[in-house]
């Protein structure tokens, strides 16, 4: 267990790991999300109260999951970095950040779109897209927070102060957003209403996205992560070794033919 | 007293310093050498616990630093490149906050400190009426009032006169020869009497890269 | 003189230490009165902005007014935490606070506690008078004190957390704003929830006790976040 | 086994009145796509290329 979290912690084994993994994890993901689009699109049977509005559940729920999860990994992340001083914590946090802040964008636009004819309006201060905006006001933060200091141990290390200050706060937030929420008699909330009444086979193609949601953080995670390995490693060894020696090998590095 | 054990040190990807090992005895003086950006500062501030990039030991008492640094804090003065004088406030004013902030009331009383530092008269002048050198010689007056065993200083003479310096010089070696350890860099020959050693970080570089 | 043997005359106790800290503070906001008027006058100047722009109508301002008036109050607390370590880090007194042997923590809480003196009380003291320049009902006036009394403290301690994360920027704050105001979020609506909820004669005491419920979290939890960023920052 | 719900390629572009506002959450999910993965990949060309100028320039040396 301990070998192994070391291991993840070392830059070269996790960009080799990773270029071992992402053509598995392409092919995983694009057959995920070609057939949860398909089938939710086409094959899943219309809502009996909103039609085929709802159709965009397939990508608001999974969005606002990734939005969570995103954040999750990131705070994981920060705690790695400053309680073990683990590098690769800060690499992984830095490619997340980016991730997340396009599913929490990825999600208001689906939930606004989906409100304009259930509210009327593309904007409603409905308690849970309020708190999405919210948070989406904290990944830019710690974005922005990142490109403003130089050095590059700072930024890693005050990333991961603020990155666990919104931990505690944002349930906090949620928390007030609710309240408030309730206190104004905003709209009903973005949820299938009443679900019960449809077949269960509507949420097969929700399962599908969902993990090709997840498939797709960690592509986008991985080429990142292994970005920004190769420019704080750019004058190791196996960096050397791995792009003068072997040259067909280091332009495939995405697991596509980049020279295509 | 402090000792220090493989200390590795790197910054924006170049290595400072790696498998620095040393260790100052009371009575001892430390100077450290190295051009311009070596790492001198950078290598007082781990020492004062002001940097943690570093992987390494630092020991005090022969316990790392991090279990009892309430402790080493109380036995260390710290001088760095800024003054750590407030503009605002007059020399009295700003000593008065040092001695607090250390936790102790030392039994020199701060206008004798000033006087010795050659600033009698300047008590209750706000520092930013004062020129560089006397603002210096308000943050110097500081080790009249520290009771710390340990002083790690970052060109302690920048700023002085020739007079200044060899008051200054007077009263480090005083210190150490009374017992203190002394950890300093500087670009000036220094001229005190007593035990000094010297680290040079630009031939240990050498060494490292060669 | 020999320097060794000025072993300390006495140990002064935590309790002293931070009232020095504190008196400290006091003399340099007495030295640099911008400190206090600056707040206050963005707030005073803010607040008069909303009628000329909104327009005089009776009851539209007294509807806005408890937004209103926490809304400017809370930007007055985030523009004025600049001068909260500002000084002491271009100074070098940022270095010598974080190698004092004294816990950091309750250092940074007299700081924190001084800047609230002298930033945010004077705030909360003109706030009623605004507030009925707004037309405020009378019934939400006692109620706004005690909020603003309990939320400013919140919002001057998660600003040191930003202040802290950002003083070793040279330009930072338009940044500080972008990390800080989501967080302040819980504080407004607790806040002005207060207030409406006093002037529409409903209870607001639960809405206190949450208020003060976070007031507690943030004394205890952001002087650790401030003095892991203030290490981080003067690297 | 799901039927097709569709009856004409037309019907399935219509989405029952609701087009506007399905397809554009479809497009920006093929932006998200793009977003997360077209830029590293391009960067790491770049990078790529970048490193191993400079190896190439320290090899002669």
């Amino acid at each position: 267990m301990w070998q192994w979290l070391y291991k993840l912690g070392s830059p070269k084994w996790f960009y080799t790991i990773g270029n071992r993994v992402l053509p598995w994890l392409w092919s995983i993901t694009g057959l995920l999300l070609v057939v949860g689009i398909i089938w939710g699109l086409g094959f899943s049977p219309p809502d009996y109260q909103m039609g085929d509005n709802y159709r965009i559940i397939y990508l608001h729920v999974p969005a606002a999951g990734l939005m969570k999860g995103s954040f999750y990994m990131m705070a994981l992340c920060s705690a790695a970095l400053l309680i073990w001083k683990i590098k690769m914590a800060d690499i992984v946090a830095k490619a997340v950040a980016p991730i997340g802040a396009m599913a929490t964008l990825l999600m208001l636009v689906s939930g606004s779109l989906w409100g304009i004819p259930t509210w009327g309006t593309w904007w409603i201060w409905d308690a849970r897209l309020t708190s999405s905006l919210l948070q989406f006001f904290i990944f830019v933060g710690i974005i922005a927070l990142r490109s403003a200091i130089e050095s590059r141990d700072s930024a890693a290390k005050a990333c991961a102060v603020l990155t666990l200050v919104g931990l505690v706060n944002i349930p906090i937030i949620e928390y007030s957003v609710e309240w408030w929420n309730t206190l104004h008699q905003g709209a009903s909330d973005l949820s299938l209403r009443d679900s019960s009444a449809n077949p269960p086979e509507i949420w097969i193609p929700a399962f599908f996205t969902g993990f090709g949601f997840i498939g797709l953080f960690f592509i986008g995670l991985i080429l990142r992560s292994q970005n920004e390995i190769l420019l704080r490693e750019r004058r190791s060894q196996w960096v050397k070794d791995l792009l003068l020696g072997d040259n067909a090998k280091a332009d495939t590095v995405s697991g596509i033919d980049t020279n295509a | 007293m402090l000792e220090v054990r493989g200390l590795y040190c790197e910054r924006d990807e170049r290595i400072l310093f790696k498998d620095l090992s040393f260790s100052i005895a009371p009575g001892k003086a430390l100077q450290i050498q190295g051009s311009n950006g070596s790492g001198k500062t950078t290598l007082l501030r781990i020492l004062c616990g002001l940097n943690s990039d570093f992987s390494g030991e630092i020991l005090w008492q022969e316990t790392p630093v991090k279990q009892v640094r309430s402790e080493f804090c109380s036995d260390v003065f710290y001088l760095g490149h800024a003054p750590a004088i407030n503009r605002t406030l007059s020399p009295t004013e700003n000593l008065r906050w040092f001695s607090a902030s250390q936790g102790k009331t030392g039994n020199i009383d701060i206008s004798t400190a000033l006087d010795e530092l050659g600033l009698a008269g300047y008590d209750d002048v706000p520092c930013f009426m004062m020129s560089a050198g006397q603002q210096r010689r308000v943050s110097l007056a500081r080790m009249k009032l520290t009771s710390a065993r340990l002083w790690v200083m970052d060109e302690p003479f920048t700023a002085l006169d020739k007079r200044g310096v060899s008051e200054v010089e007077q009263l480090l070696s005083d210190f150490v020869n009374a017992g203190g350890s002394l950890i300093l860099t500087t670009h000036h020959p220094l001229q005190i009497a007593c035990d000094i050693d010297v680290i040079n970080l630009d031939s240990r570089a050498q060494e490292s890269e060669s | 003189m020999n320097t060794l043997t000025n072993k300390p005359a006495s140990e002064l106790g935590l309790l002293s230490v931070m009232g020095a800290t504190i008196r400290r503070e006091m003399l340099l906001a007495f030295r640099n009165p911008g400190d206090v008027i600056n707040p206050l006058m963005f707030f005073v100047i803010a607040v008069t902005l909303f009628p000329l722009s909104v327009g005089t109508d009776e009851n539209f301002l007294s509807a806005i007014a408890p937004g209103v008036i926490w809304v400017t109050a809370l930007l007055a607390v985030m523009l004025s935490m600049d001068s909260l370590f500002r000084a002491d880090f271009e100074d070098g007194n940022l270095e010598q606070l974080l190698m004092s042997p004294q816990p950091l923590y309750f250092l940074l809480l007299a700081k924190i506690f001084s800047h609230w003196l002298v930033a945010c009380l004077p705030i909360i003291l003109l706030a009623p008078v605004l507030a009925s320049m707004l037309f405020m009902s009378p019934e939400g006036m006692l109620p706004l004190v005690l909020s603003l009394l309990l939320g400013t403290p919140v919002l001057t301690l998660l600003g040191g957390i930003g202040m802290a994360l950002t003083v070793g920027l040279s330009r930072s704050g338009l940044l500080l704003a972008v990390l800080i105001l989501p967080l302040y979020v819980p504080v407004l609506v607790f806040g002005t929830g207060v207030v409406q909820a006093a002037i529409n004669g409903t209870a607001f005491s639960g809405l206190l006790a949450l208020l003060a419920a976070l007031f507690t979290l943030a004394v205890s939890l952001s002087p650790l976040a401030i003095s892991a960023a203030l290490k981080i920052s003067i690297n | 086994m799901p039927e097709f719900q569709f009856n004409s390629l037309a019907e399935l572009l219509n989405m029952g009145g609701y087009a506007q506002y399905v397809w554009p959450v479809y497009l920006f999910f093929l932006l998200f796509f793009l977003v997360t993965v077209v830029p590293p990949a391009y960067s790491r060309r770049k990078i790529v290329k970048q490193i191993k100028a400079r190896l190439r320039r320290e090899e002669n040396q």
